[in-house]
This record gives C-alpha cells, sequence and structure tokens, in this order.
C-alpha cells in the first residue's frame, strides 16, 4: 500500500511538474497576443536533453554530474513532504517542515557547487548571486513557517498547513508569493527567457550543462515551482474543513492560480535592477515577519 | 575496566608520552593514542552505562594535597561527553601530525609540538574531571599555556607571534575573571570543592563572571577576538584541536556552572542573544574572508553560537519552570559540540592538507585542486555538506534539534520565549551564510583551474594525514545516518546538566529522521551513480569550458572569492567595515585594473585597539615621570606622604 | 640556642671575608657561611625558641614565618655568587663578599628585632652595607643609580626614624615609661595618643614603604635593580624588601592594638592598589627586562600591603606571598643575569632570540614569568588567590578592590609577557652571536634559579602544614582580633 | 632652662633660613655645620640636672661628627669638585627662603595640634624639628648639587634629631647613639659616592645624573 502511495505520488510529482512552465508561457504568449510554445513544451524538451550526449569542460570533475543530480532529487524528495490535500504527504513527522527547508538548501548548494566546476565567470556570477539571495529568501521561508506553526502550534507540515487561515493570511500570501518568484528564478528577480547571461541568476550557473544533467536541473526547476505554489496554496487557503474532493480542486485550482499569477508578473513586470533585488526579498522577508507577529499577537489575546 | 582504571591507563599513558615526546615519535604515538582510546573507552562507559565515576583520594589527611586541597576527580555524563571530544580529535590530530609536522620538516619544533600536544590532552582531560576550584584553574591555565605553544611552534615568524600573544592576553583576561569566579565561590562557601550548588541563590550573580571568563575561551561573538588569527596561523592539527576541542572547554565552563549553581533569571535572554549574534556575525566574517584557515576559524564563532542559542534555550526553559522544549534544545547544542569537533577538525585537516600541498592560505591563489588531490577535496566537500548542516549529515541532526526546541518555545506562546523568533530567522539566515561560505571555499579550493603555480603543482597528502581525516569523515556520516545510537549518550549529559531532565525520552521524529537520511543518502548516491552512467551512454565529450563562447579564457579570470562574497559583504558593510583599494581601468588602451578588499577584525582594530591605544598613552604619560631627577622623586616622596597624612586624616574614608 | 647566633655568624663571616687574602677563594666563603647560617634557621624554625615579652632580639612568630626564605635565597644566590664572581674576576671582590654577608646578619637583626629603634637601625644598616653592592659594575650609570638609592632610600629611613620617634613618644604621651619594645606598646594599646599615632603611621608606612618600594616612593627601584649585578637585584627585591614589609606588620600590630586599625588598613589598601596600577602602567611600557623586573617588584609590594591591609586571612595570605615572591624573583633575577651577561644588553631593542642563545635559561625566565603574574601551580598564584578570595569574603568585601587588583594583574601580564617573548622568541641578532667571549651556561650558572623555581613549584604545589601553621602563628599573635 | 633651649631652637631655625638663603656652599656648610653643634649642646641642657657620662659622651660625639667631621668631609670634596655656588636651583633662592619661612609658620601651626607632655609644653622642640626638616626637604627638592643635597639631607636628620629630643630622658641612649652612628656611616658614604661621582662625570651637578630614565 504505502510502496504504490509512493509510487503515485512520484508520478504525480515528475509527470505534473513540468506543465507549469509551460502554462506559465502560455499565459505570457497570450498576454502578448502571441501563439505561443505548446504547454508541453517543457516535456519535449526533457525527453530530447535526455537522449543527447554531454560536452564536459576540461576542469569540470565528475561532481559536475553528481551536482544536478543530487540537486534534482533533493528537490524530489522534499516534493515527497510537501501534503497535497486531502492526500497528505508521503512521511510526516514533526519537524519535517526544516527538513524540506534544508534539502532545498542542499539542492541549492550542489547546483551553485557544479557551476563553480568549469570555472567560468558566469557561472561563478550566477553561483554567487544565487547563494547570497537564498539567505534573504530563507529569512523569509522560516519567518512563514515560524507563522504558520505559531498559528496551528505545530512543526509538521501536515498539521501547519491544513487548518484554516490565519490572520496573517494576505501577508503571508504575498510574501510567499514574492519569494516563490525569488526562488524559482521568474521575473522580476531573473529572466528564464532571456540570454544576457550577465543579468541572469539561475540560468547563468547552468549554462556548461547539456544533455541529462541539464534535463534533471530543469526538470528539478519546475517540481520546485510545483512545490512551492502547492505550499502557497495550502498555507493560505482554508481547505482542512472541506470535502476531499473539494479540497483536492482548491488546491489545484490555486496551483493554477498561482501559475497565472505567474505569468501574468512576468509579461507585465519587467526584471527589477540587481540592486533592487535585495529590497524586494526583505520586503518579502518583512510580510512574512509581520503575518508572524499578528500570529503571536493573534494567539497572546 | 572499570573508568577509574581506563582513566588510570590513558592518564598514566599520556604523562609518560610527554616526556616521551622530546625523542620517539613512534612510541609517543603509541602512547598517546593508548591514553586516548582508554580516555574514550571511560568516557563511554559512563555515557552508555550511566556508571559515573568519582575518585576522592582517600589517603590520610595533608597526605598528598595539592595547594592544600585534596585531589576530587569525577567523571558524570557532561564530562564524558566532552571528554569523549577530546580522545577523538586528539588521537586523530596526534596520527595527523605525525606527517603533517614531521620531524622531517621541522626538526627543531616538532619534538616540541608532540610533547604540548600531550600536555594540552592530559590537561583537557584533567580540566573536565577535577571538581576543586583551585586545581580547576591549575588545569585551566596549564591548558591555556599549553595551547599557547602549540599555536607558537612556528615562532619564527612575526604573525605566529602577534597571533599567539593575542591569543595568551585574551585568555589570560578571561583566566583574571575566572580567579575572581572561582574567588568568590569559595568565599562565599567556604570551600574550594565544586558541585551541585542550586540552592544558594546568592550565588547566581556568579555566573556573569563566568560567561566572561569561559566565554573568552568559548569565543563566541564579542570575545571572539584572539581566535581568527590564532585559528588562522596555528599548524593545522593545532588549529583542528584548537577550534574542535579547545574553545569546548570554555562551553563546558559554561555549561557546566550554569548547571551546577543558580543562574540570574536573565541568563537564558542573554546567552540566547549572544549565541544568534554570533551565529550570524561569525558566519558572516566567514563569508567574507580570503584566507580559508580563518574562514573556518570564523566558522567555529557561528558553531559556538548555535550551541549558546541551545543552551540559553535550554537556561530560559528551566528558569520558566522545566518547559520540555528546553530538552530537545540543550540536547542538540551538546551534540552539535560533537559534531562540530567532528567537521571542524576534518576541515581544518583538510585545509592542512591543502597548506601542505600549495603553501598559502590564500583562496584567491588556489584552484582545480581537486585533480591532484581527490582525496582531500572529496573528504573537504563532505565536511562543508556537513557543516553547512545539510542533510543526510550530522551537521543538520543537531540544528534540526535546537531548531525543534525553539520552535515549541515559540508554538508555546509563553511570553518569555518570544526571543526564541529572531534566534530561529538568524539561525536560518547563519544556515543559509554558512553554506554559502562552504560552497565558495570548496569551490575557490578545489575547483575551476588553478590560478597559481604553486596550486597547479600541489600533490595530495599520504595517508598518515588521509586516515584521521577518513575517521572523522565517518564519525560525520555515522551521526548523521544512525542519530539514535548517539541519543542515550546526549540525553546522559543532559541529566547530568540537569538532573530533573534526566532518562530524556527520545524525540521520536530522530528515529524516523534518521531512516530518512539513509534512504536520502541511498537515492542520492543511485541517481548521482544513474546520472553519470546515462551521460556516458549517451556519449561524453570533454571540451573547454564554454563560457558565452569566449575563446581563450585565463584561470584569472575566474570568480574570486572576494568576489564571491561581494554581494553579502555589501549588504553587512555596517559589521564588516570592508577595506577596499581600487585602480580603475580608463583611457582607450586600459593599462592595468585593480581592486583589493580586506575584511579587518572589525572587533579588535576598531573597539579594541582605540582602548589599548588609550592605555598606552596614559602609560607612557605616566612613564614620563619616571624622568630620572632624583629632586623629583624627593617630591615624590613629599607629595605621598602630605597625601597619605590628608587620607588619614580624613579618618581613611575613601 | 640563642638566635643570636643568626646574627653573629654571618657578621663574623664578613669579618672572615675582609681579613681572607685571596680574591679567588673568597667568595667560597659565601655559601658556606649562608649554608650555616640556613642550617640555623631552620633548626629553630622546627624548635622555636621561647621569647620573652622583654626580649629587644628574639625569634618570634613573624621572624620564624619570614627568615627561613630570605636565608634559603639567601643561601642559593650565595651559591650563584660563586660561578658569577669567577666570571667577573676582574673585580676586587672584597667588600662585594664580606657586605653581602653583613647583609645577612643585619638581615636576621632586622627580621628578629623586636625594639621599634632596634628594627631601624637594622633597617639603614643593611640600607646602608647595599651601596657599595649597587655599584659593583663600578660604570657611571652604576654610580648614578647608587646615588638615587642613597638618597631617595636615605631619605625614606629618616622619615621612618621620625615616625619611631612619633610612636615612641606617643607611648610617652600616653603614659608609658619609654620601654620602645613592640611588646610594650601593643601592651600599651590605647592608652597611645591618637594624634601621635596616626603621625607615626604615616610617617613609618613612607620610611618604609620607601625600603619597600611602594609606590609613589619607588623611584629608586627600576634604577638599582636595573644597574645592579643580577644577584644583588634578587636580594634586594627577595630579601631587603622583607625587612620593611616584616617592619610594616609589626607597626600595623601597634596600631592595631591603639584602636586604629580600621585607618590603618584603609591606607595600606589605597597604596598596596596605587603601587600594582603605577606597576602596571610602567609595565606597560618598558622596554629594559631587568627595570621590568623592578616594576613588577613594585607590584608584588603592592600585593603584599593589600594582603595585610584585608587582614586576617589576607595576612597570612601575605606571607604566603613573601615567600612565593621571593622565590619567583629570585629565580628570574638570576636568569635575567645569564640572559643580560649573554646578549650584552638589557633592553628588548636590541636583544632577541635568546631561546637560542640562552635555551636553559630563557626557559626558566619564561616559566619564572609565568609564574610571578600569578599562573598557577606556583606559589605566587595560590597566594594571589587567597588574597583575592578574602578581599570577596562576604562579611567585608572589597569588590572594586578585586576588581582593580585583577585589572592591574592582567596589564602586568600584557607587559612582562610582551618583553619576555619579545627578547626570548624570534631570530637572534647576528652581532650577539658573533660577540667575542661567549657567555656559556654552565650548571653552576642554571642550577640556582632552577632550583628556586623548583622551589616555588613546591611551595605551591605542596604548602607544608607546618609553615601554614606559622603564618598562622602570625596572625594569632599580631592581629589577635581577626 | 627651657628659655636657653628655645633660644638655641630659635638660633637653629635662623641658621635653617641661612642655609636656604645662601647660594655660596662653603657658607651653606658651615651654617648646618655650626646647627649641628648647636644642636649638640642640648642634651647637656636637657639633662643638666641629671647629668652622666652616657650624655656627655653622646654630646660629644654628636658635636664632633656633625660640626667637625662631616663639614671637612664636604668641604673637600667641595674642593675636588672646585666648585663654589650653587648656580640656577631647582628653586630661586628667594622663593626657597620664603618656603622656609612660611614653612616654619606652617610648623609652629601645626605643632599647636600635637599634644605634648607638661615638661615638654614650653619648649619649641617640636617647631623647631619641623621647620628644619622641611627645610631639609627644600634643599632637598630645590638645589642641583649634590653637596647642598648632602647639606639639606643633613638639616633633615638635624631637625629629627632635634624631635628624637623629646625622648632622650624616657629612651636608652642605645637609640641615640645608634643614630649618631647611622648618619656619621652614612654620610663617610655619601661622601664616598660624591667623590666617586666626582670621578665619573668629573662634576657634582645632578642635573647629568639624567640618563637612568624611562
Amino acid at each position: 500500500m504505502i510502496v504504490i502511495d509512493l509510487i503515485l505520488r512520484l508520478a504525480f510529482w515528475l509527470l505534473l511538474a513540468p506543465l507549469l512552465p509551460g502554462i506559465i508561457n502560455k499565459v505570457k504568449a497570450w498576454v502578448a497576443g502571441r501563439r505561443g510554445p505548446p504547454v508541453l513544451q517543457l516535456y519535449y524538451d526533457l525527453a530530447k536533453l535526455w537522449r543527447r550526449g554531454v560536452v564536459l569542460s576540461n576542469l569540470a570533475s565528475p561532481a559536475f554530474i553528481a551536482g544536478p543530480a543530487i540537486g534534482w532529487m533533493a528537490l524530489t524528495l522534499a516534493a515527497m513532504l510537501m501534503p497535497l490535500g486531502p492526500a497528505g504527504s508521503a512521511l510526516s513527522f514533526r519537524g519535517d517542515v526544516l527538513l524540506l527547508i534544508y534539502l532545498l538548501a542542499l539542492a541549492r548548494f550542489c547546483t551553485a557547487w557544479a557551476a563553480m566546476e568549469t570555472g567560468s565567470a558566469f557561472e561563478g556570477m550566477g553561483a554567487a548571486r544565487e547563494v547570497s539571495y537564498a539567505v534573504l529568501a530563507e529569512a523569509a521561508i522560516i519567518a512563514a513557517v515560524l507563522s504558520l506553526s505559531v498559528q496551528t502550534g505545530s512543526v509538521s507540515l501536515a498539521t501547519m498547513l491544513s487548518p484554516s487561515a490565519g490572520a496573517g493570511a494576505v501577508l503571508l500570501a504575498a510574501g510567499l508569493f514574492v519569494v516563490l518568484l525569488a526562488e524559482n528564478c521568474r521575473v522580476p528577480f531573473d529572466d528564464p527567457n532571456t540570454h544576457l547571461e550577465l543579468t541572469m541568476i539561475h540560468e547563468a550557473m547552468v549554462l556548461d550543462h547539456s544533455g541529462p544533467p541539464l534535463a534533471a536541473i530543469l526538470h528539478g526547476a519546475s517540481i520546485k515551482l510545483l512545490l512551492f505554489s502547492a505550499l502557497l496554496v495550502q498555507a493560505v487557503f482554508p481547505m482542512g474543513d472541506l470535502e476531499p474532493l473539494a479540497a483536492a480542486g482548491t488546491l489545484a485550482a490555486g496551483v493554477l492560480l498561482v501559475t497565472l499569477a505567474v505569468g501574468l508578473v512576468e509579461s507585465l513586470l519587467a526584471r527589477l535592477a540587481f540592486r533592487h533585488v535585495p529590497l524586494l526579498l526583505t520586503t518579502a522577508f518583512l510580510l512574512c515577519l509581520f503575518a508572524l507577529l499578528v500570529a503571536w499577537k493573534g494567539g497572546a489575546q | 575496566m572499570t573508568p577509574g582504571q581506563l582513566l588510570l591507563i590513558a592518564f598514566g599513558s599520556l604523562a609518560i608520552s610527554i616526556a616521551i615526546g622530546f625523542r620517539m615519535s613512534r612510541t609517543w604515538l603509541i602512547l598517546t593514542l593508548i591514553g586516548t582510546i582508554s580516555g574514550l573507552g571511560a568516557a563511554l562507559r559512563v555515557l552508555l552505562l550511566g556508571e559515573n565515576w568519582a575518585w576522592e583520594n582517600g589517603f590520610r589527611e595533608h597526605a598528598f594535597r595539592l595547594g592544600g586541597e585534596s585531589l576530587h576527580l569525577r567523571l558524570d555524563g557532561l564530562s564524558a561527553l566532552f571528554l569523549v571530544l577530546v580522545s577523538v580529535v586528539g588521537g586523530a590530530g596526534a596520527i595527523y601530525s605525525r606527517e603533517y609536522w614531521s620531524d622531517h620538516h621541522y626538526p627543531s619544533s616538532a619534538p616540541r609540538g608532540r610533547a604540548w600536544w600531550s600536555v594540552l590532552l592530559l590537561s583537557m582531560g584533567l580540566l573536565l574531571m577535577i571538581s576543586n576550584g583551585l586545581h580547576f584553574l591549575i588545569a585551566w591555565e596549564i591548558f591555556a599555556i599549553s595551547g599557547y605553544f602549540l599555536i607558537m611552534l612556528d615562532n619564527q615568524r612575526a604573525a605566529v607571534r602577534s597571533a599567539g600573544w593575542l591569543y595568551l592576553a585574551a585568555s589570560h583576561a578571561g583566566t583574571m575573571c575566572l580567579f575572581a569566579f572561582f574567588a568568590a565561590l569559595a568565599a562565599n562557601t567556604g570551600s574550594w570543592e565544586l558541585g551541585p550548588m542550586r540552592d544558594h541563590p546568592e550565588l547566581a550573580p556568579l555566573f556573569w563572571l563566568a560567561l566572561f571568563g569561559f566565554g573568552m575561551k568559548a569565543g563566541f561573538f564579542p570575545l571572539h577576538i584572539w581566535l581568527p588569527s590564532a585559528h588562522a596561523n596555528a599548524p593545522s592539527h593545532v588549529s583542528a584541536i584548537m577550534s574542535g576541542v579547545a574553545i569546548k572547554m570554555g562551553l563546558y565552563g559554561i555549561v557546566r556552572f550554569s548547571g551546577w549553581l543558580p543562574v540570574p533569571a536573565a541568563a537564558g535572554w542573554v546567552v540566547i542573544t549572544l549565541g544568534a549574534i554570533s551565529a550570524l556575525l561569525g558566519i558572516t566574517f566567514a563569508f567574507a574572508q580570503n584566507d580559508f584557515k580563518r574562514l573556518l576559524a570564523y566558522c567555529s564563532v557561528e558553531n559556538m553560537g548555535i550551541i549558546m542559542i541551545g543552551v540559553g534555550g535550554a537556561l530560559l526553559a528551566v528558569s520558566h519552570g522545566d518547559a520540555p522544549w528546553g530538552q530537545l534544545a540543550i540536547a542538540g547544542a551538546l551534540l552539535h559540540v560533537w559534531n562540530h569537533g567532528a567537521f571542524k577538525s576534518l576541515l581544518f585537516f583538510g585545509a592542512g592538507s591543502v597548506l601542505h600541498a600549495t603553501g598559502t592560505k590564500d583562496m584567491s591563489r588556489l584552484g582545480g585542486l581537486w585533480r591532484a588531490m581527490p582525496w582531500t577535496a572529496g573528504l573537504f566537500t563532505l565536511g562543508a555538506l556537513a557543516v553547512s548542516g545539510l542533510p543526510p549529515l550530522n551537521g543538520f541532526i543537531s540544528e534540526w534539534l535546537v531548531y525543534l526546541g525553539l520552535f515549541d518555545a515559540v508554538t508555546s506562546k509563553a511570553s518569555f520565549a518570544w526571543v526564541a523568533m529572531p534566534a530561529v530567522i538568524m539561525l536560518a539566515m547563519a544556515g543559509a551564510l554558512a553554506a554559502a561560505s562552504f560552497a565558495k571555499a570548496g569551490a575557490m579550493i578545489f575547483l575551476g583551474a588553478p590560478r597559481t603555480k604553486p596550486a597547479a603543482r600541489a600533490h595530495e597528502c599520504g595517508i598518515g594525514m588521509r586516515g584521521p581525516m577518513v575517521a572523522l569523515a565517518c564519525v560525520c556520516a555515522a551521526i548523521g545516518l544512525m542519530p539514535v545510537l548517539f541519543w542515550p549518550a546526549v540525553s546522559r549529559a543532559v541529566g547530568s546538566w540537569y538532573p530533573a531532565w534526566s532518562a530524556l525520552e527520545m524525540p521520536v521524529p530522530l528515529f524516523t529522521l534518521g531512516k530518512v537520511h539513509v534512504l536520502l543518502a541511498i537515492v542520492l548516491s543511485f541517481v548521482a551513480w544513474g546520472l553519470w552512467r546515462k551521460a556516458r551512454a549517451n556519449g561524453l565529450r570533454r571540451g573547454m569550458t564554454w563560457d558565452c563562447g569566449y575563446a581563450a579564457p585565463t584561470a584569472r579570470m575566474q570568480y574570486t572569492s572576494a568576489s564571491f562574497a561581494g554581494i553579502v559583504s555589501g549588504w553587512f558593510r555596517w559589521a564588516l567595515q570592508p577595506e577596499r583599494q581600487t585602480r580603475k581601468p580608463h583611457g582607450y588602451f586600459p593599462s592595468t585594473a585593480m581592486r583589493l578588499e580586506r575584511i579587518p577584525e572589525t572587533v579588535l582594530e576598531r573597539i579594541i585597539g582605540p582602548i589599548s591605544v588609550l592605555v598606552m598613552k596614559v602609560s607612557t604619560g605616566v612613564r614620563s615621570l619616571q624622568h630620572g631627577r632624583l629632586q623629583f622623586y624627593i617630591l615624590y616622596i613629599v607629595v605621598g606622604l602630605v597625601a597619605l597624612g590628608i587620607f588619614v586624616v580624613l579618618g581613611g574614608a575613601p | 640556642m640563642n638566635p643570636l647566633v643568626l646574627i653573629f655568624v654571618p657578621l663574623a663571616g664578613a669579618l672572615l671575608a675582609a681579613l681572607w687574602p685571596s680574591d679567588r677563594t673568597r667568595p667560597w666563603l659565601l655559601p658556606v657561611v649562608s649554608l650555616v647560617h640556613t642550617v640555623l634557621v631552620c633548626w629553630l624554625f622546627i624548635h622555636p625558641p621561647p621569647v620573652t615579652p622583654g626580649m629587644w632580639l628574639g625569634f618570634d612568630p613573624l621572624a620564624r614565618a619570614v627568615l627561613p626564605v630570605v636565608s634559603i635565597l639567601f643561601l642559593v644566590c650565595a651559591a650563584y655568587a660563586v660561578p658569577y664572581l669567577k666570571i667577573r674576576s676582574e673585580r676586587p671582590n672584597r667588600v662585594f663578599v664580606a657586605l653581602l654577608l653583613a647583609i645577612l646578619g643585619l638581615l636576621s637583626a632586622g627580621h628578629q628585632a623586636r625594639h621599634l629603634g632596634l628594627l631601624w637601625i637594622a633597617t639603614e644598616a643593611v640600607t646602608l652595607a647595599a651601596v657599595p653592592l649597587l655599584h659593583f659594575n663600578s660604570t657611571p650609570r652604576a654610580f648614578e643609580a647608587t646615588w638615587k638609592y642613597l638618597l631617595v632610600g636615605g631619605t625614606g629611613i629618616a622619615l621612618s626614624l621620625l615616625g619611631s620617634f612619633c610612636l615612641g613618644y606617643a607611648s610617652l604621651h600616653g603614659g608609658g615609661v619609654g620601654d620602645l619594645t613592640f611588646t610594650a606598646l601593643t601592651a600599651q594599646g590605647a592608652g597611645l595618643s591618637r594624634p601621635w599615632v596616626l603621625t607615626a603611621w604615616v610617617l613609618l608606612l613612607v620610611g618604609y614603604g620607601t625600603k619597600m618600594g611602594l609606590a609613589p616612593m619607588h623611584t629608586w627601584k627600576p634604577d638599582s635593580y636595573g644597574e645592579a649585578p643580577g644577584i644583588v637585584g634578587a636580594i634586594l627585591a627577595g630579601a631587603v624588601t622583607t625587612v620593611a614589609f616584616t617592619a610594616i606588620l609589626r607597626v600595623r600590630s601597634v596600631i592595631g592594638a591603639a584602636g586604629e586599625g580600621v585607618v590603618a588598613d584603609r591606607t595600606l589598601l589605597v597604596i598596596g592598589l596605587f603601587s600594582m596600577l603605577v606597576a602596571a602602567l610602567f609595565l606597560l611600557g618598558t622596554r629594559d627586562f631587568k627595570r621590568m623586573l623592578a616594576y613588577s617588584s613594585v607590584e608584588h609590594m603592592g600585593i603584599l600591603s593589600i594582603g595585610a591591609a584585608l587582614g586576617g586571612a589576607g595576612v597570612a595570605a601575605a606571607l604566603f606571598h613573601v615567600w612565593g615572591n621571593a622565590l619567583t624573583k629570585g629565580a628570574l633575577f638570576l636568569s635575567a643575569g645569564n640572559i643580560r651577561r649573554a646578549a650584552g644588553s638589557p633592553s628588548m631593542d636590541n636583544v632577541r632570540g635568546m631561546s637560542i642563545i640562552t635555551p636553559r635559561s630563557a626557559a626558566i625566565f619564561v616559566t619564572g614569568m609565568f609564574a610571578v603574574t600569578a599562573c598557577p601551580p606556583f606559589g605566587p598564584f595560590f597566594s594571589e588567590l587567597q588574597i583575592l578570595r578574602a578581599a570577596l569574603t562576604p562579611g567585608h568585601s572589597h569588590k572594586i578592590a578585586a576588581a582593580v587588583f585583577l585589572g592591574c594583574l592582567l596589564l602586568a601580564f600584557f607587559g612582562l609577557t610582551r618583553i619576555v617573548f619579545g627578547i626570548v622568541d624570534g631570530r637572534p641578532r647576528t652581532a650577539v652571536r658573533e660577540n667575542g667571549k661567549r657567555f656559556v651556561e654552565t650548571t653552576a650558572v642554571i642550577a640556582p634559579p632552577l632550583i628556586l623555581l623548583a622551589l616555588s613549584l613546591w611551595l605551591g604545589l605542596f604548602t607544608p602544614q607546618i609553615l601554614r601553621e606559622a603564618w598562622q602563628d602570625v596572625v594569632a599573635q599580631l592581629f589577635p582580633a581577626s | 632652662m627651657s628659655g636657653t633651649l628655645n633660644l638655641l631652637i630659635g638660633l637653629a631655625m635662623g641658621l635653617n633660613l641661612l642655609a636656604l638663603g645662601s647660594s655660596r656652599l662653603p657658607s651653606l656648610i658651615r651654617a648646618m655645620s655650626v646647627q649641628g653643634m648647636v644642636l649638640g649642646l642640648m642634651p647637656v641642657l636637657m639633662e643638666y640636672d641629671s647629668l652622666n657620662w652616657q650624655v656627655l659622651a653622646v654630646t660629644l660625639a654628636t658635636m664632633v661628627g656633625k660640626g667637625v667631621l662631616i663639614p671637612n668631609l664636604l668641604r673637600r670634596a667641595m674642593r675636588a669638585a672646585n666648585i663654589e655656588r650653587e648656580i640656577q636651583p631647582f628653586i630661586g633662592f628667594i622663593p626657597s627662603l620664603l618656603l622656609g619661612a612660611g614653612g616654619t609658620i606652617a610648623a609652629m601651626a601645626l605643632a599647636r595640634h600635637l599634644p605634648l607632655l607638661p615638661e615638654h609644653s614650653g619648649m619649641l622642640l617640636v617647631p623647631g624639628a619641623i621647620a628644619s626638616v622641611l627645610t631639609g626637604f627644600i634643599l632637598l627638592i630645590g638645589r642641583a648639587k649634590a653637596i647642598s643635597q648632602v647639606c639639606g639631607y643633613l638639616i633633615l636628620e638635624n631637625g629629627i634629631y632635634l624631635f628624637g629630643l623629646l625622648l632622650i630622658h624616657s629612651t636608652p641612649l642605645l637609640v641615640e647613639s645608634g643614630i649618631l652612628l647611622d648618619i656619621t656611616v652614612g654620610v663617610f658614604v655619601i661622601g664616598i659616592i660624591v667623590d666617586r661621582i666626582q670621578r665619573a662625570f668629573d662634576s657634582l651637578d645632578t642635573r647629568k645624573l639624567t640618563t637612568l630614565r624611562e
């Protein structure tokens, strides 16, 4: 039974994740009045990349390939910990939220490590930016998580996310949405489409990757996006007291909504200048912090 | 064998090895290993079988006393926990030093180094067991001074000398506080004997003395001034034991006496705050360093901060009616003592072999070493993952416990627990920064292309240095994958810290976490291997780094350590106060341009420096009174006479 | 046995030395005579003779508690003097040897003096006898140092004489019959006239404080310690200052009996702390490692007077410190003498890397430095910790004093380590390496400081109970109240 | 009898002022020696009813020591160094005179506060002693030439001796003679050192003696 559950879950995350970037691109195309690439474009790309050979820099060590693999798997396992509405999570225990956060950190570490492998200045730059902005992002996430656990008096995702939304839901939503944009390298932090390497964070880190490792990276990124949107939705929408089906529906709708929002942001906003990025992240952190304080006070009364 | 016998063997062999160390390095190594192993045995017996061991000299009154006090040793859970660390790192370092600081390379200082190493181990071991104020101070001072002489092994270098002096001065400042602490303790209780005395509320204020005195050694943030330079300039095996074990002695002091004595109400908050600050600022400074040993040293400041957060949480819980989350916090802190000891020594050993191979500590002169020294690279990477607190390694377990404690504190919504919220957030930021720092360190040292010739000519270290590193790496992995096995020891230590929490039941998730880690390890390695296979199958082509098509990349075009840390050091400019020198390129055919960035020892150079300058001014002023003119000397006598006369006439009222 | 032998044996030895024909064999008189002296002292220490109140001289508890260390220090220095005088064979040593022995006798007299006037005479005699020893090197610097020693010391002596008269007059005015033995004065107690007693206390404190070298009367110390041979420095710092300290203790007991103990203690505390502070500030900056020893001595005199000010346990600790300080300082002065001789200069500006040139002396010097800065497990550590404990006793706790005390110890440590490691570590100056006649570290010059250091260690770790009792007896006799 | 005594003490005080005011060394030395003689006489006057050989001996010794021996010693040193006068002292002569006078008045005032036995109440012993001690200090601090400093020191000792006379009746003479002995020995030593300094620096100007300093 557990095995089947695991397999289904795995399938869900692995298969569904690449859909989101497709949707985002569609939205952008639609806003811009273009036809745009098919929704399943990422699936094609992944399939193609999976069959391609690999060009390995002379300087790179085997970790150049191990890095993406570990990052990919770390994200997948993190996803396993993320409850899916009524379905709950594959495994839930006190403090699993911390494991989730640190698995994300592990993924980041490995990506950055792999990026530094080639000794390319661009990838070094990308890695530096990635790890630096992560500091603020981590702060925001932990604040958000704290506020959730203050609301619910629990430290395990399953119980943290289920009950009805707390007083700080709006703040939380805003904060987490910004974090989502930052962590997934979307506009206004990053632009997955441009190829001006200097302006990029994530894309700059994977310049030298090719073939299956690149596929792993792209797929991992899509899983991360789905993960965050699921987190955002369940943190904000009250679905603890809904029927299972309704809850599932709400979750799906919410995720779709988030994706659309991301798409709209991407098509309406321009990239921020780098010196403004920390400002925006700090704002996100402050939003989550306020959410936390609201939750704390709310409990005190 | 009983702990007593084991300890006898340990101290005996170490004592002999002091004398032996000057001559026979092999015998010395064997003796030291016997000593450390039996010490480890004794500690484990106490920790696992829970047979606390105590010994008072049964001789006649006045028969055999040191300084008029009869010897009293005791080895309980807490001491044993630290003793394990001393034994493991002490033994590993002894092996490592034999190749790293060999008679062949350092004929003059290697024998000294061996002897002082044994003295250091011996004094730390005794320190952990002595329960008499006078003897504690003796062991403490011997420990401090042996550390000094170990740092000074290479005392021909001026940098080493100044670092050593700074260490000695700071350490003595701490010791003076401890003088006051123990003297006041003895004056209040009427005896030098130490032990549980929570029932003397009047002793509570002494905690501040202990906090400063021991904190000086523990090196948390404002008191860390001596730490970076000392750890960076000492021989690497010394840095390893200094950073992995010696500073823990300061922590032992704080934990031990906060357990034995009553603590003031504010203690918990202060300690948490100090911990949080040193965690965040420590790692910020670490990230900004270019010297990888300095980076490691500052990272120790961060880790002490993490431990202090845990301890502070526990103190807070104790002072507010034994809130159960305090147990998790202190357990995490004590486990982190082991973890930090393990991975920090591993990292310093790795740093040592890099230094040994290339002769430079500057990361921006290294690079691409993984090819020449795969073992070091791999083990260093493992250490880096562990120190960044990433699963599935040991760092995560302890930080997870501390986090859990703080989260429970917050969710308990007790009004005094608010301090846990900022602590958690700062801890998280520190975690992210740690990952950043070690991504940088590993990448700058081992990845990319060699930036200088020595880096290109590097060679792998021998088995004598590799062995200890492998052993410590195994410890990291073991704690990470099987935390459950280590829980009983930690809970024993917690019990002996605060009896009310003895027989502490294991938090269930730890077991799950262990399983998850094992699964994680398997999956990750399997997938990594699989992807590698897949890439090979698809055809693996070696080529030049693409680098956006730039045809002639050179090693000097790589991102350097300073530029990697640039963003963050910009955010923390207020704390780091970086000193920048830049020469911009200009003209149509730009000539050479440069940008130097130096991170000063802010606290030392911006705060302590001016103060000491002031003191020296005063001293110079006073010294000018000794100007050699006899007439004035006699005048001084008259002045003294008159002053005393007035003082007496006023009845000596101050 | 009559304690007078302690005085007459050395004086006879001095006479013999003055008449002894040969410069080459004369130095051997020193160890021989002082060995006899030490044996006698130890014998008296174990079988203390009865002390009748009226005696002017007697092996009383205070003498019993202090004289042994003086004798031991002297013995070791005498043993060191033989090789030293061999090295300095170019200088005639008749006066040197004779006066050293005379000083031993006078010191014994001073420590045993139970009479105000006698005490003063002995002290002054010691002061004057030390003069030719100071300019043994007979360089202009040595003469200058001697001149300052003579006038500053003389002034101090004069003041202490005036003080003695005042105390005498206090007793006279209080209806005393002019018996100046301490027993009589203490017995008269509250009968002494208050204004005269206070005047006497101030004058005597300044006077004997000058001999002790308390700030601000310490100015003679660095000059004379800096210019005198190491052995003379050792005896001055370890033994001669002790006489002044015991004198102050005896007077203090009289003042206490007169009911002015509180004021006396306050003055002692203030002047002690002041001396420590001044010494610490000087130590931070001075660059000459023999003058450094002088300032360190000033600091320790401050510690002694603080201990005396704390009464009871403090006084016992101070006597303990007298022992520890004498032995450790002796070791430091002798090893410093070796280093000075080998390096050819006392200034850290041109001395360096002595751990390579004179490894053994350097090792002793460093260890002695740690010992003298109250690093365990040497004697001074235990005594200073006991003083600290006395200062923090809940009943009459001097928290601020304790804080200043520790602060000064710390500053002094900074200063000492700075200088000592400055001259010990590093690469030796080539000039020093190649200077013509190399100083060889024979056992004869290494053993004495080593023995002193070992004694200091032994004293700290295994303080014999009989010694503790001797110190307690002093407290019981001089400070019956506490 | 105390009338005569006070007369002598007044004389001594006057000599103090003379010593302070004189720039020529010989007159300084002479003042000091005369003062010594005067003081030497005093025990006889104080003890004249119970006169015994001890007192006489002390008197003789004092007068010879303070009045003859020491001054000659100093004169010799002075001649050796062929210096006649004190040039540019640290404290000028007029200021030292004023200081001395002020000191004497202060001494009178201070002495009031110290209780005296009836038999001493009429005498100027205490103020005289204090005055000479002050004079001694002023000379010690204010003069540059070694010889004048020695004179200052001796005047200081005179003051103390003067004070000691308060006790001459009660305390055994051993103290007194001991003091005398010390002073003489002291002065011999001083004389020797002065001589040595004169040789080493071929001058007795203490301004030259400032090589030992921080």
